[in-house]
């Protein structure tokens, strides 16, 4: 059966830590195989390209050509960033040969070259399409009852790309969360930016972000706020306090990955999927499994 | 006839991914800057910074925080009427700056990206508490103090891991670098 | 009744297999040996190419020539047998646009030498290659120069009728020689100069059975790659390139109604001035699609253009010949 | 400055948009490269690639063909027979050793006579790089097998 | 036989003089082109002048010259000229070639010795040329004096009435029950603000009487065979389901008619009609047709209520769909735009925020005789906003959708701020990118509801939500632009959103067009025989297209389109033949081998198999001479006059100096 390459990303070696076990233990329960690849590096996240495009680059197809070397056919990452990092390098590898040139020389250095063959993926494609909502239904033990839980698409999930059946107004994360028993809650700001790294190198304007997006979900009445990407889920999550004491606002709204309330609903452990490590607690969603 | 490129020529070039020149392409219809989440922390929106660079005003944009400001959602390039990446074109700036070394005093940004990439260089893998000291100092005391809760909050959690992972084939990634970027021997 | 006349058939640089269509004439041979006399025809009788030079300009009535212009040998020849013919017949497809021989335009003529005494399938430990002259005791001794490309006959001298086909079906080869015994009776009229002779005016689908409709092709193949192969249907259609649309007619259409593919030996149809471009155009018409990636798809099925669309042809094409073929410095 | 190679080329433009087009760049006074000679053809399906080998065996350095935008040919989508034609015989001409870059299909409207002046010039540099076609020209005169031979045992050696 | 060519060169003042060596080439013609028959070269200041065409008659007369080349402007422009000259000196005016030495050579290129030495080459390719050229003859073909007008909008109207009134008949076909079109949906119309049914009514009311039109409504055409002059034209007329012999248009039906129905075409479904209907009071003709899909009757066999009240038993359920041909000489096609699909565009809500409304919506919604009885007021129908939002440019000037500008949005936009403010005084926002008000008091108009106070914001509308940040945007649609003036991004709170979205092809305009055989352009509208000089035929003699077919444009343009296309048609009728460039391609029955190739090349379906000899063959009379097929026979046997394969290759040869003696490079 197929077998994916995976790309945790650093964030989930660490700040996200809970995403990469929730990943895993879910993947795991729908018989996804997810085989990390080796010695993989940062593919540079969005700090990257401000110094050098090519390098940029360089170091995502230095993934991918490890992909490709162990024979993958499909590369699997569950971060947004990285995910749109990949996309595109593996786009512009076969549009644009002088680039392929280029990155190739480099990566000779590593004695590997890369193709862009690969297939690459976002975590929540793989679920949806792939293994398919029915059957994730069929396997739900714990329905996720009443929960109201605010989508959080983020935007490198969805853009630049266009192809992508609807940037500005996509549906497939809300179909999902019917599939777990949920109640998506819709509201304006689901693909509104989180400020991703400005909450290190802007910190105001990413607070400001991060205050309408709490503050949008919280007024749709939402319990939960489900994300796809560790950056968002950092901002919306880590820096909650800071909005509050910034803006003097009393958030207090868990933000999980998309992958925990999958696990809840797959009737996982909550431990397992690494609910317990959040700095606002998560607890009160699992009542609705339990 | 001469061989000197216009300012957006310059810009145009350093966006890889897209071919020819789509800044001349602007109509100036403001959408991106109508769509920007930061647009009001920017000195100057978007549309103003892309007339800038049309109208070769150099320095106006590398003074301005503007590329700076951007959180790269492509929100505006999926927008844009014209077909611009603007997101893309942000990038080019950052770069230009960098490069040419000019950007507004007090800002994190390049420092940040500076230092992301040495770690990355140095370790193949990235890394927060490295990172921290750049912005916290950046922050003044106040933000070392927030830096320091929520660093030690997510310590406890276990979601700060205390050593900074290296990658394996090092030495060969770091020789991949030196293909592209000068860096000297990994300090 | 006075002398018959003189008749001549020769052969350059060709696979012989004209010769054996004469021959294959069966018993009509006979109505040549009652009507003419052979005065040069190496394939069937001795004579001497001084027999030749000796006679009168003009005297032989009838030649048939064929194969194509290949070395110096032939060159003379073909001059002296023009010199010494009233009519000069471009005897079979090598003669009139360079058949098989003339794919070997493809390459430099130092490669075809190298390649058929140089390589695996040649023994030749001691890298012995032909030399133009050589010294002997008895003096020097020459062999015939390759010219850089083969040229059919009419690219060397003045040529009165073309006979296409590799090789001309017995039955027109018939048909001709009847033609000539008619009009040296007085009973039959020659066609004007430069006529195509022993061969229908319009193509092989004239004379092909096959049931045809229009074509809108997604995928050129091989014939062996479809089974089975619809008998009652358009080659073509079917997706098989067929030259059959652009090639003269004149054999009866007997590949096609063999059940394969008209390879078109019987070369351009009237007037056309480029083979290789008429049936570009048949099979890019064909084609069902309008994107260049989907087009480049389709075209992949025809791996080898060149031998597709020149197999018979090359030398008689408007270009004649690859470029390696005649700028030197290429080889 | 040395002499530079001045290309010959011959270009078949469709008479509804690219021949327009050369008209209005001439109306708007564009400056571009002298070498091109055009032909005019109802349409860029009129063009038979005997045309092409025609002009390339009797001195032609290259080929221009132009013809209206796919989707808006004034014959409705006979522009596209002309692609089909044009990729086909690129192939049949790489076969054939010569630079597929000789020949080359441009769409230009009526309303781009910048773009026909820009195409020209652009095309006529490319041809400028390629050098002379020189077709026909030694196949004239015959060659020596010994020299033939001994250039190949240098290439061996 | 040996031709006796004379070669023209002219100056054209200084335009060509000023970088051609017009002696040199013309001496160079007479010298080095002597062998090929030139046996006259002469350059003059204006051969186009009346002086200069006389001197070619006079040569042609004296010198008896039975090919002319001459070395001018481009052939668009004067080959006409030149050609009649020939003719009225006795030479056949295809025996007149044309070489561009002006826009080809004198204007584009700078130095003159490269110059003089182009020109040779083009005048050598010329000469080259017209030594293959073939007296021809124009083709002669009767014109029937009928008339095919599709679509009944304002457009298609005012075409029937002109040809009508010129005493010619017309078959009128329109898609829809009632003829009008989009006009009837309007209430005002821009810059006038003059009623839109007051004057549209007559109109139709005229075309609807008018005793030489027929009027076809609720049908469709399906098939077109033919040619100008002599086009066969297969029409279906849809089942009404109601006896228009009988019928006295009373309404009864409609009254008792138990079914509501949203009206999604004529109330863009913001009203209802019933199952039995006429789409409105003022329709043309007046009888209703009945909607099988919500008819009671047809779902589950009872009701018939019509039928009950029916005064003339005019109701007819088992009527079928009919097909009817008509032979015309003239088509002219008016079908008209689609609106562009908002929901398109998922940002600006429409379809998910109740007050976010069309352009088309919003009309109606003024119409007095509309849903509301022209009141404006939001979803809930009794609301009167008090701030109002106007987005223009929707779907239109933008790759993600349609680059064109649909031209009219911005007058439309202004027209609804002036109305809003007239019957609401409510405040009104215009976000544009450029206000475009090119045409007759289209920009007074815009000063006007500029001094009626209207805001206008130049930006780009990018988002529009019910999200509230701050408290006077509680409970209020958020319109986020940058107020590009300003530099500044704004959010205006509203309590109505109108978006004028864009013009689009009809969605099958391409069928339509493959029906009748015409191109589209790249944006989808049909494409004009000349972009400025022959804006309303096409490239299918005896076709037309006036109104929104050919590109976005207003009700003047598309009446005058209309009138226009008419005038074109009545000249044909009048000339009672009309003659046809005699550029054709014809197949040789003695070489074709009837290999079928060329047969699906023919976009006018010119080429015909004849099974029984085995052969195809052209009708010259569909033949368009795009020469296509004449490029694509694999046997040779198709050639095409005017560009046959002989005058190519001898241009060819012309070109690059092969037909000179000694052959130089």
């Amino acid at each position: 059966m197929k077998q994916y390459a995976y790309y945790p990303g650093c964030s989930l070696e660490s700040l996200a830590t809970s995403y990469n076990l929730s990943t895993l233990e879910v993947a795991q329960k729908l018989g996804v195989d997810l085989k990390e690849i080796k010695d993989w590096n940062c593919c540079g996240a969005t700090a990257y390209f401000p110094v050098d495009e090519l390098l940029a680059y360089t170091l995502v197809a230095r993934n991918l050509a490890l992909a490709e070397k162990e024979g993958f056919g499909e590369f699997v990452a569950p971060c947004s960033a990285c995910y749109k990092n990949a996309y595109f390098t593996n786009a512009y590898l076969k549009k644009d040969p002088d680039l392929a040139e280029h990155i190739n020389y480099a990566l000779e250095a590593d004695n590997l070259h890369v193709n862009g063959t690969m297939k690459i993926r976002h975590l929540i494609e793989v679920f949806i399409e792939d293994v398919g909502l029915e059957e994730i239904g069929k396997k739900i033990t714990h329905p996720l009852k009443g929960l109201r839980v605010a989508p959080y698409y983020g935007c490198q999930l969805l853009r630049p790309r266009k192809d992508h059946e609807n940037v500005e107004n996509p549906q497939f994360f809300e179909s999902l969360l019917s599939a777990l028993g949920a109640e998506p809650v819709d509201y304006p700001s689901k693909t509104r930016c989180c400020g991703g790294s400005l909450i290190v190198t802007n910190r105001k304007a990413a607070l400001d972000m991060v205050h309408i997006l709490l503050q949008d979900a919280v007024n749709r009445k939402a319990d939960v706020i489900a994300t796809t990407c560790p950056m968002c889920n950092v901002n919306l999550e880590v820096y909650q306090s800071q909005v509050n004491r910034e803006f003097g606002t009393q958030f207090s709204i868990p933000v999980m990955y998309f992958t925990q309330l999958m696990g809840v609903a797959l009737g996982i452990k909550p431990g397992k999927l690494g609910i317990g490590k959040e700095l606002v607690s998560g607890e009160p969603v699992l009542a609705f499994a339990y | 006839m001469s061989i000197e490129l216009s300012f957006n020529n310059e810009i145009a070039n350093l966006m890889y991914a897209t071919h020819g020149n789509p800044i001349k392409d602007c109509l100036q219809c403001g959408i991106c800057s109508g769509t920007c989440p930061a647009a009001e922390f920017m000195d100057h929106t978007p549309r103003v910074i892309i007339g800038l660079i049309s109208a070769g005003y150099k320095d106006e944009v590398l003074a301005s925080n503007t590329f700076w400001s951007c959180a790269s959602c492509y929100h505006c390039s999926v927008r844009c009427p014209a077909g611009i990446d603007i997101a893309d074109m942000m990038y080019a700036l950052k770069r230009y700056s960098m490069w040419k070394g000019r950007h507004q005093e007090g800002l994190i940004g390049p420092a940040f990206s500076e230092s992301f990439v040495k770690m990355i260089v140095n370790s193949g893998r990235s890394f927060e508490p490295l990172l921290a000291p750049t912005y916290i100092f950046k922050n003044g005391p106040q933000g070392l103090v927030q830096e320091a809760q929520t660093a030690t909050g997510l310590m406890l959690k276990g979601r700060m891991p205390l050593l900074p992972r290296k990658i394996k084939g090092l030495k060969k990634f770091q020789n991949m670098v030196r293909r592209i970027i000068p860096i000297g021997e990994s300090s | 009744m006075t002398a018959k006349p003189k008749f001549a058939m020769y052969w350059a640089a060709s696979c012989g297999g004209c010769e054996i269509a004469v021959l294959n004439t069966h018993e009509k041979i006979l109505d040549v040996d009652a009507n003419f006399e052979v005065v040069f025809w190496p394939v069937a009788m001795d004579a001497k190419y001084k027999d030749v030079e000796a006679m009168e300009d003009g005297s032989i009535l009838l030649t048939l020539f064929n194969g194509g212009i290949r070395n110096d040998e032939n060159e003379h020849i073909a001059k002296l047998l023009r010199r010494k013919s009233k009519i000069l017949v471009a005897f079979g497809s090598c003669a009139c646009e360079g058949c098989i021989p003339g794919l070997a335009n493809l390459s430099p003529v130092g490669e075809i030498v190298h390649t058929a005494f140089n390589t695996i399938t040649t023994d030749n430990p001691h890298q012995i290659y032909p030399r133009t002259s050589f010294d002997v005791p008895e003096g020097e001794l020459h062999i015939p120069k390759l010219l850089p490309i083969l040229r059919p006959l009419d690219q060397v001298v003045d040529v009165d009728y073309y006979m296409p086909g590799c090789p001309p079906e017995s039955h027109q080869i018939w048909a001709v020689v009847d033609l000539v015994i008619k009009v040296i009776r007085g009973e039959a009229e020659l066609p004007p100069k430069g006529a195509v002779i022993g061969a229908g005016n319009s193509t092989v689908c004239d004379e092909c059975p096959r049931a045809r409709n229009v074509k809108a092709i997604k995928e050129f193949k091989r014939i062996q790659d479809i089974a089975p192969v619809d008998p009652t249907l358009c080659i073509l259609e079917q997706g098989v390139p067929c030259n059959g649309p652009a090639t003269r007619s004149g054999c009866d259409a007997r590949c096609p109604q063999a059940g394969a593919q008209c390879i078109g030996c019987y070369g351009p149809a009237e007037g056309v001035m480029d083979y290789g471009a008429r049936l570009m155009t048949a099979f890019a018409s064909v084609i069902d699609a309008t994107t260049p990636e989907e087009i480049d798809r389709i075209l992949d099925g025809i791996p080898d253009p060149v031998g597709q669309v020149y197999r018979f042809n090359l030398a008689g094409s408007l270009l004649k010949a690859a470029k390696s073929a005649w700028i030197k410095e290429k080889v | 400055m040395t002499e530079q190679f001045e290309p010959t080329i011959i270009g078949f433009t469709c008479n509804w948009c690219s021949y327009r087009a050369a008209d209005l760049a001439g109306t708007a006074r564009m400056k571009y490269a002298p070498n091109v000679r055009l032909i005019r053809l109802m349409c860029s399906g009129r063009l038979d690639p005997t045309f092409v080998l025609r002009a390339l065996s009797s001195g032609a350095d290259g080929v221009m063909i132009t013809g209206c935008h796919p989707g808006e040919c004034h014959y409705i989508e006979q522009n596209y027979k002309a692609l089909r034609r044009y990729l086909l015989l690129q192939r049949v001409l790489k076969g054939l050793g010569i630079e597929p870059e000789r020949v080359k299909l441009v769409w230009a409207s009526a309303a781009e006579g910048a773009r026909f002046a820009s195409e020209t010039t652009a095309f006529v540099e490319e041809i400028r790089k390629l050098g002379p076609l020189n077709w026909g020209k030694p196949v004239a005169e015959l060659g020596n097998l010994q020299e033939e031979i001994s250039k190949l045992e240098e290439v061996r050696a | 036989m040996s031709e006796r060519i004379g070669v023209y060169v002219c100056h054209c003042g200084t335009n060509i003089a000023g970088t051609v060596d017009v002696v040199d080439v013309a001496n160079w013609a007479a010298e080095k082109l002597k062998h090929q028959g030139v046996v006259i070269a002469r350059e003059y200041k204006f051969m186009c002048s009346s002086l200069g065409q006389e001197l070619i008659e006079k040569d042609i007369k004296e010198l008896g010259l039975t090919r002319v080349v001459v070395a001018a402007c481009s052939p668009h422009l004067h080959e006409k000229t030149f050609r009649t000259a020939a003719k009225n000196a006795g030479l056949n005016p295809y025996l007149v070639e044309l070489a561009s030495i002006r826009e080809q050579v004198s204007w584009v290129h700078t130095d003159k010795a490269v110059a003089t030495a182009k020109s040779k080459a083009v005048v050598s390719g010329a000469v080259s040329r017209v030594i293959e050229n073939v007296a021809l003859d124009e083709i002669k073909v009767p014109i029937n004096a009928n008339t095919l007008v599709v679509g009944g909008g304002i457009a298609g109207i005012q075409s029937a009435l002109e040809i009508a009134n010129a005493g010619f008949h017309v078959y009128l076909v329109e898609r829809e029950p009632s003829i009008g079109g989009h006009m009837a949906q309007f209430d005002k119309t821009f810059p006038t603000l003059d009623c839109s049914a007051c004057i549209l009514t007559p109109r139709m009311v005229e075309a609807g009487t008018h005793p030489n039109i027929t009027l076809m409504t609720y049908s469709e055409v399906v098939n077109v065979s033919g040619y100008i002059g002599n086009f066969n034209v297969t029409i279906k007329q849809k089942a009404r389901r109601v006896k228009t012999d009988l019928c006295t248009g009373c309404g009864i039906c409609q009254e008792k008619c138990p079914k509501k129905v949203i009206d999604n075409v004529y109330e863009a479904g913001l009203g209802y009609r019933k199952a039995v209907y006429t789409p409105f009071a003022q329709a043309v003709p007046n009888f209703p047709v009945m909607d099988v899909e919500n008819c009671i009757y047809f779902k589950n066999g009872k009701c018939k209520a019509c039928e009950k009240f029916c005064p003339t038993e005019a109701i007819d359920f088992t009527q079928q769909d009919e097909l009817m041909d008509v032979q015309v000489g003239n088509i002219i096609l008016a079908t008209g735009y689609d609106l562009f699909d908002a929901t398109r565009i998922p940002q600006y809500g429409y379809g998910k925020l109740p007050n976010v409304f069309t352009s088309l919506e919003f009309e109606r919604m003024c119409n007095a005789a509309g849903p509301t009885e022209g009141k404006i007021v939001l979803r809930d129908m009794k609301t009167a906003p008090k701030t109002v939002v106007v987005v223009h440019c929707v779907g239109s000037r933008d790759e993600n959708y349609n680059k064109y500008c649909s031209g009219i949005c911005c007058m439309q936009s202004l027209k609804f701020a002036h109305l809003v403010m007239e019957r609401t005084g409510a405040e009104v926002y215009n976000c544009y990118i450029d206000i475009r008000t090119p045409f007759k008091d289209y920009e007074e108009f815009y000063k006007r509801v500029l001094e009626e106070g209207g805001h206008f914001i130049r930006g780009k509308v990018a988002e529009i939500t019910d999200a509230a940040r701050l408290p006077e945007e509680e409970g209020k649609l958020i319109v986020q632009v940058e107020d590009t003036l300003i530099g500044k991004q704004r959010r205006i709170p509203a309590d109505m959103v109108i978006l004028a979205a864009g013009l689009e092809p009809r969605h099958d305009a391409k069928e339509v067009g493959k029906l009748f055989g015409i191109a589209c352009g790249t944006s989808g509208w049909y494409t004009e025989r000349h972009p400025k000089l022959d804006p309303v035929a096409t490239m299918t003699e005896g076709i037309y297209i006036v109104g929104c077919v050919q590109g976005p444009k207003d009700i003047p343009a598309s009446v005058a389109q209309g009138a226009a296309a008419s005038a074109r048609v009545l000249g044909k009728i009048f000339q009672k033949e009309v003659a046809l460039e005699p550029i054709k391609a014809s197949i040789n029955q003695e070489t074709c081998s009837g290999c079928r190739i060329c047969n699906g090349l023919c976009p006018f379906n010119a080429i015909a198999f004849i099974a029984d000899d085995m052969v195809s063959e052209i009708n010259p009379a569909l033949c368009q001479g795009c020469g296509t097929c004449v490029a694509a026979c694999p046997a040779g046997a198709i050639s095409g006059t005017g560009f046959s394969d002989g005058q190519i290759m001898a241009q060819i040869d012309g070109l690059l100096f092969r037909n000179l003696e000694p052959v130089e490079a």
